[in-house]
């Protein structure tokens, strides 16, 4: 049997796959039918109730529409778990917080120096994509220690912008 | 002025008007020439048209808006006409006067009207002088931040700041206080000309809880002007519309009347023909007042021809060609109700960030009253390059509740994955009771808009969502049978314990 | 009569039209129950629907015509209302009555209605009496050979075998000379066992090039009838439509209103309640024959969807629940034109055999006056046990000729692959004069089609098909990269040489 | 460089494919470009000229959309076509005309015997598929050598009914 813990919408779900294929989801009873319909498109039957999920693996997660939602699931088995949990208690707690590109853009305007002390809400960095300006605020207070990019840079999705403090 | 035949049309723009264009075209038995940049060869405009010609780089700075690229692809194929869609080349006067310099026709109006409309504030004072009411504003375009300071001391805030050169919500800040105005003007400025390659911005007074509302024009080159009745374009996320209906609940016929002889008027003022779009402000005593006139089609163009039955790609063609408009205004009339959502590649619960990717499903919302036009299919990439509207779904109904309900099974029936979209959205808009009511105004979504106010999943929903990502994750991980999902059509099957008397009886 | 509350429908059919039914109920509010057999798991119908529950096995003997199953699914799921769709049980007066016996509402018209029509000699006889126009024929359904001899000697050949219990083509033959009519009639019989489980057939004139338009009929429980004006289907292949239009080139006013009452006399000699349509077969001379009722929706209803803007199965559920009509017959306005091509899984070139496999690519037709519907999606297995019709393609025009230019461009962009289909069949159709002309009766495919006539790829289309089979050979037999091809949305890249001249300026 | 050998509608297209990938089409001058769009879509410009094409493998053969009709397409190497040449000028020449099922059907009757002499356009067998009954007629004339089904049969698309000769 294999176990799976999944992450959606902040709720865990443990499902549980044996050998034969059967699946049972912890603290749900009752029958789940699940058909590969093609190309991203299931059909779950829970008991009778109908559900198309629309659903493609994206790097390590899975993307997920849920009511007409993309939505980003994690799936984890066990293992990866303990691995994580034994991470997360040897690193050492660091209060940095890094601005990443949301989407790939071009660099407008920095709207801040390295030494600047900064508020939540602040302004730090304007990115144009798809024609339009889009403004990255900071989401809390703190002290500018990095600045990565300058006025007419080209950064991809996820790119490290700026590093705080 | 004769009549020519348009035998085949090149239509210098990308994405769902491009095709829409086309499809009219071949609708017509007029052959279509496509023009695309590097990242666009296997869109579906380039598919659809008969010859296609690459004009550049990604950037449409250096592709679309390549005027000599352009003209260069339509010399090539023979095109005898050029349709501009929207965006990108088509409200540049020095665009039309060079297409018809080389010998072609310009599907649009003539240069002089767009140049007329196409600078704002000398658009205001021509449609005066026909009578035509306008939002008091500066009557230039300002130069420095000193003469918006004291345009806004004069008038009082909320101030707009509006590009002259352009529409469509680019370049354009509201300011509510005196210490925004310094940064919301550079901005509008630096948006401007990147937009319309004319950093120049004027003020207006912003009016409180405005609709905007908007008359569509068709005039032949003979004079004969027409209006195809309302659009009402008040639901928007900055400044840019997201759903548009006809009729609007505040215009009764004789206020219909009134507003659409006046946009007859402010259309003759600048000699119009072809079809264009003279957008109001309309306020809480349904006085209304010249914004400014689109001279070109509209993104929203499809809610009018639901309503009045007329193809306006098709009426655009025949107007180029020299034709009479068939119809006088009498013969213009309205059926049912129609609405229009534009669904976008954007983040609504992260202020409506662009979001990118490749869309790897993609199903349609059909049947009954339903129409979808798109410029994007499965398998295609959307990119950072272009506007992040991918499609606009159309819904018709003989009411407003039938089209409104309609549109709500239209959007939860269609299913897109691989980038973020604004559907969430639509849904709640269309749910929420001051929509239904009809009392809203231009500041709908930041009066009554958070993300947390999105659908959510109910846990049926959810436990089918996380079967069937653990169910992949087993696939993969165990690397059982990968072809299965590869070739996308043997479905697979797993099964829970059955509780029998939970199933049929058979 | 009083008024009950419908919340929950079970839709005791598949394909195209339980999906149609479907979005309705959704756009009302009204939750929905699918059916499924064995092969019908994966099937858009299941996966739209509220609930889904099996009913048995892939043969409909096994499945959709079990009453017992479907009873079961509706009393498990709380359904209070059956929507029957058309075929399978729709006809069947028994299934009305269970429904009813049941406690639940039957959406459709009563069963004494349906046993009235359903007997199509009695049929014949009961409108006859209201003064409605039928075409010679034996009075009663006949016995054996004989009897079946002696009216084709009286009458003269040719002559048509009907079922007496069915419509839709099944069970339908002609016969034109004496030594045809006993494998006519053996075949006749034993298909109508087979698609009615009654095996008995009549005999009438078969009229000479003779149209057949039906006219729609609403009515309520109220004794209010109406109808919505006429359907043109003379446009078959082997008894069965293939293409339906509205209004019929030989219909004007006049003769519209005529035989508009006569179909609402035709219905109220009956008590017809719901919507039901009205069958007519006219000659040359247009005279109209009532052929007979078809007392249920209808395949081809969408096209009176678009010309009078009414949802027919929203009518349809509101009829259930006791409301009265809310038109009467002046209140009924037409717009325009619209066409209806089927499109189904056979072999135009090859006699029209049914085609099956699994469909791994679907693109749709859209944008301007194109509604599709369908109960079928990429990745779904089209099987031997079920109708070959997948899909509805319905266009709007303004005029007959936009009506018929719009569907030949909705026709080429539609893309299905996996089955055999007559989409080359309907544009030939579209193109051929006789049919522009409106000079055509149902012999229209007999008289003008052979497969030699469908249209041909020119050499540019051969060359381009067969340059990418050899790519996609040469990618397999060289094992380059197979997963680009499967994970379906890399694009890959093969060039030729370039030929540079040939090539935009950029 | 490979050379592939292309039966389309009775026609044959004769393209070579460079190691690199370069692709010519023997007496075809000008350029040509192909591109995967995604699924079974290809684009393929020929000079400006653009062409969808909707194509998938299926068993040896390709299914194409052509003008919306579903073609087979056979491609072939020069070894294959060797080696058939080969085949048919050893096989021994034979007049027997086999009668498949055109697809999957009931056998509703059997309208011929074993022996029967049978006219062209004659019907041999009647079968049912999609609740019609459909007539397989012979092409030819010849004689009934062998029956392979009979009456409430169910068969396969492509089996072998009978034998005539």
């Amino acid at each position: 049997m294999s176990r799976y813990i999944v992450n959606l919408e902040g709720k865990e779900f443990i499902i549980d796959i044996s050998l034969d294929g059967v699946l049972s989801v912890l603290g749900h009873e009752g029958a789940i039918d699940v058909r590969h319909v093609g190309g991203d498109a299931y059909s779950v039957l829970t008991g009778n109730v109908s559900t198309q999920i629309i659903a493609r693996r994206a790097g390590g997660k899975y993307q997920v529409l849920l009511k007409n939602n993309q939505v980003e699931v994690q799936v984890e088995t066990e293992r990866d778990r303990l691995l994580e949990l034994y991470a997360t208690a040897s690193g050492s707690a660091h209060h940095r917080y890094e601005i990443h590109a949301p989407m790939p853009a071009l660099v407008v305007r920095v709207e801040v120096n390295v030494g600047d002390e900064v508020k939540g809400g602040q302004g730090l960095i304007v990115l144009e994509a798809m024609k339009m300006e889009n403004e990255i605020k900071s989401h809390q207070a703190g002290k500018v220690k990095e600045i990565y990019v300058a006025k007419g840079k080209a950064v991809e999705k996820g790119e490290l912008l700026m590093l705080l403090e | 002025m004769k009549t020519r035949t348009i035998k085949k049309v090149l239509i210098a723009n990308r994405g769902e008007i491009a095709v829409r264009i086309i499809r009219s075209c071949k609708e017509m038995g007029i052959k279509t020439v496509a023009v695309y940049s590097d990242v666009d060869r296997t869109m579906p405009h380039v598919l659809m048209a008969d010859e296609a010609y690459p004009i550049g780089l990604a950037p449409s700075r250096e592709s679309y808006l390549v005027i000599d690229n352009i003209i260069g692809a339509a010399k090539q194929s023979g095109a005898d006409a050029i349709h501009p869609g929207y965006g990108f080349l088509s409200e540049r006067a020095e665009f039309a006067e060079r297409v018809i310099k080389e010998g072609l026709i310009f599907i649009g109006p003539l240069p002089e009207s767009i140049r007329a409309m196409g600078d704002k504030t000398a658009a205001r004072k021509l449609v005066s002088k026909a009578n035509v009411p306008t939002v008091p504003g500066t009557p230039d375009a300002i130069g420095s931040e000193d003469e918006a300071k004291a345009f806004c001391k004069s008038a009082g805030f909320p101030v707009l700041i509006k590009a002259a050169a352009g529409g469509g919500g680019k370049g354009m800040r509201v300011v509510h206080k005196m210490d925004e105005l310094s940064s919301a003007f550079q901005g509008a400025k630096s948006e401007a000309e990147n937009a319309f390659g004319d950093s120049r911005v004027y003020l207006e007074k912003y009016l409180e809880q405005p609709r905007h509302i908007e008359f569509q024009i068709l005039a032949d080159q003979y004079g004969n002007t027409i209006h195809l009745g309302e659009r009402e374009c008040s639901i928007q996320r900055r400044h840019q519309k997201l759903i548009e209906e006809t009729p609007s609940v505040i215009v009764d016929d004789a206020l219909r009347a009134k507003m659409g002889e006046t946009a007859v008027n402010a259309a003759k003022a600048c000699g119009y023909h072809n079809a264009g779009t003279i957008e109001f402000l309309v306020d809480k005593n349904r006085n209304f007042y010249f914004l400014e006139m689109n001279t070109r089609l509209q993104v929203e163009h499809p809610i009018t021809e639901l309503r009045t039955g007329i193809d306006l790609v098709a009426a655009q063609l025949r107007i180029a060609m020299g034709e009479k408009l068939p119809w006088s205004q009498k013969d213009i009339t309205f059926r049912g109700h129609a609405i229009e959502c534009r669904i976008c590649a954007e983040d609504p619960e992260n202020n409506y960030l662009p979001s990118t990717g490749v869309i790897s499903h993609l199903r349609p919302a059909l049947g009954v009253g339903v129409r979808e036009d798109r410029g994007i299919e499965q398998g295609g990439e959307v990119s950072v390059y272009y506007d992040p509207m991918l499609s606009k779904l159309i819904c018709w109904g003989a009411t407003r509740i039938e089209a409104i309900e309609r549109m709500k099974r239209a959007l939860r029936e269609y299913q897109l994955l691989g980038v973020k979209t604004n559907i969430p959205l639509h849904l709640f808009v269309l749910e929420h009771p001051n929509f239904l009511s009809g009392e809203f105004d231009t500041h709908f979504l930041q009066n009554h808009f958070t993300p947390e106010k999105l659908p959510h999943a109910i846990e049926t929903e959810q436990i089918a969502a996380a079967v069937v990502c653990a169910m992949k994750h087993h696939t993969n991980s165990a690397n059982r049978s990968p072809s299965s999902e590869a070739n996308g059509y043997t479905p697979s099957k797993w099964k829970a314990q059955r509780t029998d008397n939970m199933r049929g009886d058979t």
